[in-house]
């Protein structure tokens, strides 16, 4: 087997164990109905993750992403209040738009040799400003095609639920692993996590890469603004604060290296379902004060990758790493 | 439109020139490649040659002066550019992802692709081709970094190769290759040459340029020297081309008769570590020095982690002058007197955004501790020191050290460990990279060093140059110590038997 | 070149966009710079800044040694809820001022080396290592609070946030002292120059014999301290613990004032002064927008706005090219940079 | 015995905790086993609480809403699954056939009392006013800004000179009183200040006092929740009036839900909570006393 394939096992391998222990302790969590949830719940988590599966392999961070989601909710919803386009056309309008906004900060990002952290947090900034703008208020939807959109599910036996979002994600779950492993701009990326330098000097478009990394991660932002706003068919402009750290945290359980240069677009569902697994647990337990559910969280996620770390230490040749 | 007679360069520079703060690396050069053959940069450390070939290739701005490919003038913008002109680079040092696999380093940019997905089976079928002519036969689809410092060499070589239309550069492609590699390299290159491409090689083995360019040109402070046919010239003028002096007393094989005597400084007995390098038994005297000598990935480099502890012994023991010393980290060992130049500079060596100076002082203010800081002022006078000392090439002590030339970067790392005044030294390749001058300078100060009583350990390549200094040469061989040559024993051709196993020969 | 030059010339990008930023304001609120004392203590809007400040102050020397390291600690916000619950804890249990913050202290000292070893001995990425303590840290302020607002009335305590000495108030002087003490540790010894070396090269450092394991720890726990200074100084600011919001979103200013002191969040070299000059931008620019009377919905985006403009200013092209334009002679090019490394 | 899921928005302020205290004593005081799930502010959380809910199969569910919208489809399912549920403290625009009913206070209708006190206490005389916003966007701090605005409509003395949001929070509470007096003539422009919560007052109070002014005198203070720190500021006479926003809403919630299992009795759809104003004339001090122990 490849040796580069072992955290994304090992992570599977966590998600399996935990997942047999949730349900030798409430057995209900092997329903369909939560299976289903936790593919819904979690849809617009993924796939803002996704984007940043591929934003992290190559070195940078888009913390972006949780506002750009609040300000899609809000320019769709606003969109369709208060002129008659149909939604198809105000998602194509709004994907362009958190595109180019994507490409934009990759733009500033590359050309002008700025941090990544810094550049996307003012665009965190921005983007939240920007549905503040748009409204306050949180704004429903209404539109007859939305009830379309929300009601297009396949019931599983057992009345668990593939919702269409659901299955969104996961469409764009295998789309991201294709772009990731079976094209050059895949390869490209992970070039440019493996050193900038070093991947211009082997002739890597590094500007072209780095616009293109935003862009999608803007674009998948978007997409999931769109599953968000079908979720709670509303916008508003203060949902999703802090998505972009989940996102981040579901990207590294996942087994993706912070560093830039190695990761999986696998592991990060893998990541997210154990996110969402995570939650699942403590809602069936209940009984947590809200401050014991923050810190079960962090001992949960530190429980992960200490396991983790473990499990690829033990198993894969350690390579010698000083001191 | 350029027509390509035989007079018209394939590649041309004009009065390229190129100034970084404080150094004109370039100062308005010619040179001129022509199609169908080897043609040799020679100079000194830090002379320009690969600041030239970045200018060339686009890697750098030029600040002047022109480039013409067949006589039209180009520019390219970077190597992706360089590369769409039929320009194939291999810059020095090797500049491959660690992270990527061979296959996908061999192939970035270029992957077979169907219906604009990868094919990645006919990527690892063509990888595996590559490298079949230059005698590696290795899994492909581990990540690089799961290889040594030459077998990336030779990768890195054969992208460029495949890169190459027209032109192919190499910028010190042999410091880390063995003679074997490099025969291998040089088919590769008598080979293309026939193809009518021009190749651009630099190195600091003479004999090499001797044997493979038909022409070469040296570089002197970013300045050129000239141009000569490789047929018409001699070696001791070439190195009076190279250093503007004569150089007093190239190093010659003489070897070291006289084994040292009495009760060992260190003793190793079944040092080992499972997985890297079998148990040894290895005893070194104050005023020694021993050499290692081996083929590529013969656990040589590992012999040395495992003794200064940057991987843990699992077995067997070491003792200092008779007591048992614990060496499981590489504090430990410095603090027993040891020192180690490491042999990948890049990424264990050089603090490259730290100067020359606090580079020189690192390891001795580590040894000292935080709270004692070394006074800037003697800080300062030890730098200098040294820089007159092993001649490195740099205005000032206050250069970050990532901005000199490789060679005087290696130069940099010696000092480091120099100024702890170790009572064990170990260099990994302490000449790679290093000019004749500096090449006989090191071999001066391996001598000096260890006339003042210090112990040394020297893995190299350069099977001269062990004999030059040696008083003890052990062979290692696939992870095993298999010899070792002491007094009249240690001559080239003693070791390269010993180097050559029976199994090896059978495969080749 | 001499040392003290290097160092002003260093911070002058820091020092003219702390000044554009004040100009701005003054020339929006031309009462700006009116300062008098009330109730024996300096009173004016930038000692509003100054004052406003001092807790990302002190955020940013902590997180300025972590960022040179080539590390990010996330989790100073929720360190300063954790220290701000355990001083007024402390007060209110009665255990006394001078315990109560040796506690508090104690505590901050204690997630630094939590962190600290999670990056150091078990070698998880520090934004990762961090975001754990980020999330739970404000879960453990709650437990200490039980979710209420914790207030207390102990003069003492209250004196480290609104008192003052010399009629300058104390967070500032706290801030200052701390960032000048940390200054003169880091510099005077050899801190300096390791904690650099392992921020650029980790792997060669440990080579060197650098023991990069402890000093991985001790910045991590400089962190914590420093948050726990200014979790105190919040906490006694408005004489209560309010283990949710304290020091929330904290973490980013402070990156952002590191960043903004033109630290590279790579790791390497870092200069704390201009971390704390970074800090005052910030803080300048937050009390321009209070003081500006824009509608608050705004607020955000004109902090992204100034945000940008002030990095696009300081950004290496921008730097290059104005270098470039100007007749002045090359000094710094940053040709240089991109050579490193290869 | 009855198994009922509470979805809590998080624990953000010390009138929440009380809240969250409240609902646990109530449901123990039944005998009901309380399924309590903190969404940390975040709808979505609230969203895959009620799912997880359903998926246990609770008999009933309580939710405090962080927002008005989105909560069709998962009320859908409440439904489809007959498990009833009770808003607290917050409305959804969800048509009201999806819920059981309501409890809470009218959020406009608090603004509007604060405002209504301001308007009476000046009697006519001018007054410029400088308003604490809550959380930008947030439905309290919109509705609370209306109502307060619909109080002092058509009274012309009553200016609102400033407003900026303090978040809910004291720290910034007190950060922009700060500014506000400084760009207001170091406060001498200024004569009252409404917050929309006590919180941001108590801040603004020591604000206030640091400046060298006396809040609630020089300038009067009023604001929302009434949580006990505010009763010890009207004690000293630093703050005027506050505008009661009770934390019980699971008595009446439980009440309701219990008529409703015996024998279907439905209850109002919106069951609303006293908004009482508390002034200085109320012994503040003792008020505060009865309010300390109760988990804000
Ligand atoms: N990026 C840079 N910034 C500043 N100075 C540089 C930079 N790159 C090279 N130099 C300087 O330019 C000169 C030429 O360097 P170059 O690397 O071309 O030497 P070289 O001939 O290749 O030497 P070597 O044989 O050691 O590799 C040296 O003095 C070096 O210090
Ligand atoms: N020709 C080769 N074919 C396959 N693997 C190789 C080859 N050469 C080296 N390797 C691998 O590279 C790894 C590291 O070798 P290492 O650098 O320790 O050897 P070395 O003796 O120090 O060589 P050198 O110092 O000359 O590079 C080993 O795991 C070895 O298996
Ligand atoms: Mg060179
Ligand atoms: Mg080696």
């Amino acid at each position: 087997m490849n040796a580069r394939l072992l955290p994304l096992l090992a992570t599977l391998v966590i998600f399996l164990v935990a997942y047999a222990i949730c349900y030798a302790q409430y057995p209900a969590m092997l329903s369909t109905r939560v299976i289903g949830n936790l593919l819904t719940d979690n849809a617009f988590l993924g796939i803002v993750a996704v984007g940043m599966t591929f934003v992290i392999i190559s070195g940078g961070i888009d913390l972006s992403v949780g506002s750009v989601i609040a300000f899609s909710g809000v320019f769709i919803a606003v969109m369709l209040r208060d002129t008659g386009l149909h939604p198809v056309v105000v998602f194509a309008l709004l994907l362009t738009l958190t595109t180019l906004f994507g490409a934009a900060m990759g733009g500033v990002i590359h050309f002008l040799e700025m941090p990544p952290f810094i550049v996307t947090l003012a665009g965190m900034f921005l983007a939240r400003g920007m549905a503040y703008v748009l409204s306050i208020d949180s704004v429903p939807i209404t539109h007859e095609f939305y009830e379309v959109l929300q009601r297009s599910y396949w019931l599983m036996p057992g009345k668990g639920r593939l919702t269409l979002i659901g299955g969104m994600m996961l469409i764009v779950f295998i789309a991201g692993i294709m772009l990731a492993h079976r094209t050059r701009f895949g390869t490209n990326v992970y070039a440019v996590g493996g050193g900038v330098q070093t991947a211009r000097l082997m002739g890597v478009p590094v500007g072209r890469t780095t616009v293109g990394i935003y862009a999608l991660s803007g674009f998948l932002a978007g997409l999931a603004g769109i599953v968000f706003s079908i979720y709670t068919s509303a916008g508003y402009s203060l949902a999703t604060v802090g998505v972009e750290l989940d996102a981040i945290a579901a990207v590294v359980i996942g087994g993706t290296l912070l560093t830039g240069g190695s990761g999986f677009v696998a592991g990060t569902l893998i990541g997210v379902l154990i996110m969402g697994l995570i939650q699942t647990y403590i809602i069936f337990d209940g009984t947590l004060s809200s401050w014991w559910t923050k810190i079960l969280i962090g001992m949960l996620l530190f429980a992960f990758i200490v396991l983790q770390k473990g499990l690829v230490w033990t198993t894969g040749k350690r390579r010698m790493a000083g001191g | 439109m350029p027509q390509s007679d035989a007079s018209q360069p394939l590649l041309r520079a004009r009065g390229v020139r190129k100034i970084f703060p404080g150094t004109i690396a370039l100062d308005g050069v010619d040179f001129s490649l022509q199609a169908g053959e080897v043609h040799a940069l020679l100079g000194e450390n830090g002379a320009g040659k690969s600041t030239l070939i970045k200018c060339l290739t686009g890697a750098y701005r030029r600040d002047d002066g022109d480039i013409l490919l067949e006589g039209a003038s180009i520019d390219p913008k970077g190597t992706l550019d360089a590369q769409a002109y039929g320009i194939g680079t291999v810059y020095q040092e090797v500049n491959l992802l660690p992270n990527l696999s061979v296959a996908e380093n061999l192939s970035l940019g270029h992957q077979p692709t169907r219906f604009g997905m990868i094919s990645g089976r006919r990527m690892n079928a063509d990888a595996r081709e590559v490298l079949a002519q230059y005698g590696l036969d290795i899994d492909v689809t581990r990540n690089l970094d799961s290889y040594s410092v030459a077998v990336q060499q030779v990768i890195a070589i054969a992208r460029a190769v495949t890169l190459s239309g027209k032109v192919l550069i190499l910028d010190e492609p042999t410091a880390s290759l063995d003679s074997h590699e490099v025969k291998m390299l040089f088919d590769v290159v008598r080979s293309l040459k026939q193809r009518g491409l021009g190749i651009v090689f630099i190195s600091h083995f003479l004999d090499q340029i001797f044997e493979i360019s038909d022409r070469l040109t040296v570089l002197r402070n970013g300045q050129l020297v000239g141009t000569e046919v490789t047929a018409e010239i001699d070696r001791v003028k070439l190195i009076n081309m190279m250093l503007g002096r004569e150089l007093e007393q190239e190093v010659r094989s003489h070897g070291k008769h006289h084994a040292a005597a009495g009760e060992p400084r260190l003793s190793f007995t079944g040092f080992g570590r499972k997985g890297s390098i079998e148990p040894f038994d290895l005893s070194i005297h104050a005023g020694e020095v021993v050499g290692v000598a081996g083929l590529l990935g013969s656990g040589r480099t590992e012999t040395a982690e495992v003794l200064f502890g940057v991987a843990q012994h699992d077995s067997g023991e070491a003792r200092q002058d008779g007591t048992v010393l614990s060496l499981t980290n590489s504090r430990q060992a410095i603090s027993a007197g040891f020192g180690f130049c490491p042999e990948d500079r890049k990424t264990d060596g050089v603090i490259a955004d730290l100067t020359v100076r606090e580079n020189i002082a690192l390891a001795l203010q580590a040894g000292i501790g935080w709270m004692r800081r070394i006074p800037d002022r003697e800080q300062k006078a030890m730098a200098n020191d040294y820089i007159r000392k092993l001649d490195i090439r740099t205005p000032d002590a206050e250069k970050p050290v990532g901005l000199l030339s490789g060679g005087n970067q290696q130069k940099v790392m010696l000092a480091r460990w120099l100024v702890t005044n170790p009572s064990f030294l170990i260099l990994d390749e302490p000449t790679r990279g290093i000019d004749v001058g500096a090449h006989a300078e090191i071999i001066r100060l391996i001598e000096e060093l260890c006339a003042q009583g210090m112990s040394l350990l020297v893995i190299s390549s350069e099977l001269d140059e062990l004999v030059a200094y040696s008083h003890r040469v052990i062979v290692v061989r696939d992870r095993q110590h298999v010899a070792e040559l002491a007094g009249y024993e240690i001559t080239t051709d003693n070791m390269v038997r010993a180097i050559a196993a029976p199994e090896r020969e059978a495969v080749h | 070149m001499t040392g003290l030059k290097l160092f002003s010339r260093r911070i002058l990008p820091q020092l003219v966009t702390l000044a554009v930023v004040v100009g701005l304001i003054s020339i929006m609120f031309p009462g700006f710079f009116e300062i008098s004392i009330a109730n024996g203590r300096l009173y004016g809007s930038p000692i509003d800044i100054l004052n406003r400040g001092a807790p990302v102050a002190l955020l940013a020397i902590g997180m300025t040694l972590v960022i040179a390291t080539g590390g990010i600690d996330l989790s100073v916000g929720a360190v300063m809820a954790i220290c701000g619950a355990m001083a007024a804890w402390g007060i209110t249990e009665g255990y006394g001022l001078g315990l109560t913050l040796l506690m508090a202290l104690a505590a901050g000292l204690a997630c630094g080396l939590w962190n600290g070893l999670l990056v150091a001995v078990l070698g998880i990425q520090p934004i990762v290592a961090t975001l754990i303590l980020m999330v739970a840290g404000r879960g453990i302020a709650q437990l200490i609070t039980e979710g209420a607002i914790l207030t207390f009335n102990h003069e003492g305590l209250i004196f480290f946030g609104s008192g003052s000495l010399f009629t300058i108030p104390t967070p500032i002087i706290i801030a200052i002292v701390t960032g000048a003490l940390v200054t003169l540790i880091v510099r005077r010894s050899a801190l300096g120059m390791l904690i650099e070396a392992i921020g650029i090269n980790l792997r060669a450092s440990t080579l060197a014999g650098v023991n990069t394991r402890v000093l991985l720890i001790a910045v991590y726990m400089a962190s914590g301290l420093c948050a726990a200074l200014a979790g105190v100084i919040a906490a006694a600011d408005i004489r209560g613990a309010d283990a949710n919001n304290a020091g929330l979103w904290l973490e980013l200013d402070a990156i952002l004032a590191v960043v903004i002191g033109g630290t590279s969040l790579l790791g390497g070299r870092f200069s704390l002064i201009a971390s704390l000059i970074g800090a005052l931008i910030i803080q300048a620019v937050n009390t321009g927008i209070l003081l500006s009377g824009f509608p608050p919905e705004f607020n955000l985006i004109i902090k992204a706005g100034i945000i940008l403009i002030i990095l696009v200013l300081q950004s290496p092209t921008i730097r290059t090219m104005v270098i470039f334009l100007s007749p002045a002679p090359v000094s710094q090019a940053d040709t240089e940079k991109q050579a490193v490394n290869q | 015995a009855q198994t009922v899921g509470f979805s809590q928005i998080g624990s953000e302020s010390g009138w929440r905790a009380a809240e969250t205290t409240l609902t646990l004593q109530q449901a123990k005081e039944r005998g009901i086993d309380l399924k309590f799930a903190d969404a940390q502010q975040k709808q979505e959380n609230q969203i895959k609480a009620l799912r997880s809910f359903i998926a246990q199969g609770v008999d009933a569910i309580l939710i405090a809403p962080v927002v008005a919208t989105g909560w069709d489809s998962v009320l859908e399912e409440a439904k489809e699954a007959e498990i009833p549920v009770i808003l607290l403290d917050r409305m959804v625009d969800s048509s009201d056939d999806l819920y059981l009913t309501a409890v809470g206070s009218d959020l406009v209708h608090e603004g509007s009392v604060a405002g209504q006190w301001l308007v009476d206490e000046l009697g006519g005389k001018d007054c410029n006013v400088v308003e604490l916003q809550g959380t930008t966007g947030s439905s309290p701090a919109i509705d609370r800004k209306n109502g307060f605005e619909q109080a002092i409509e058509g009274h012309a003395n009553i200016k609102l000179i400033r407003s900026q949001t303090g978040d809910f929070t004291r720290t910034k509470g007190k950060e922009v009183m700060e500014s506000f007096l400084k760009a207001e003539d170091g406060g001498k422009n200024i004569c009252a200040l409404y917050a929309h919560n006590d919180d941001m007052a108590v801040g603004a109070i020591q604000a206030i006092k640091e400046a060298g002014l006396k809040p609630g005198e020089d300038i009067l203070v009023v604001s929302i929740d009434a949580v006990p720190d505010i009763f010890q500021a009207m004690a000293a006479g630093e703050a005027n009036a506050t505008v009661e926003l009770t934390p019980n809403m699971a008595g009446p919630a439980f009440d309701a839900l219990a008529a409703y299992m015996k024998d279907g009795t439905m209850p109002p759809k919106f069951i609303q909570t006293e908004s009482k104003l508390y002034t200085q004339a109320d012994d503040p001090q003792a008020v505060y006393e009865q309010k300390k122990d109760l988990g804000y």
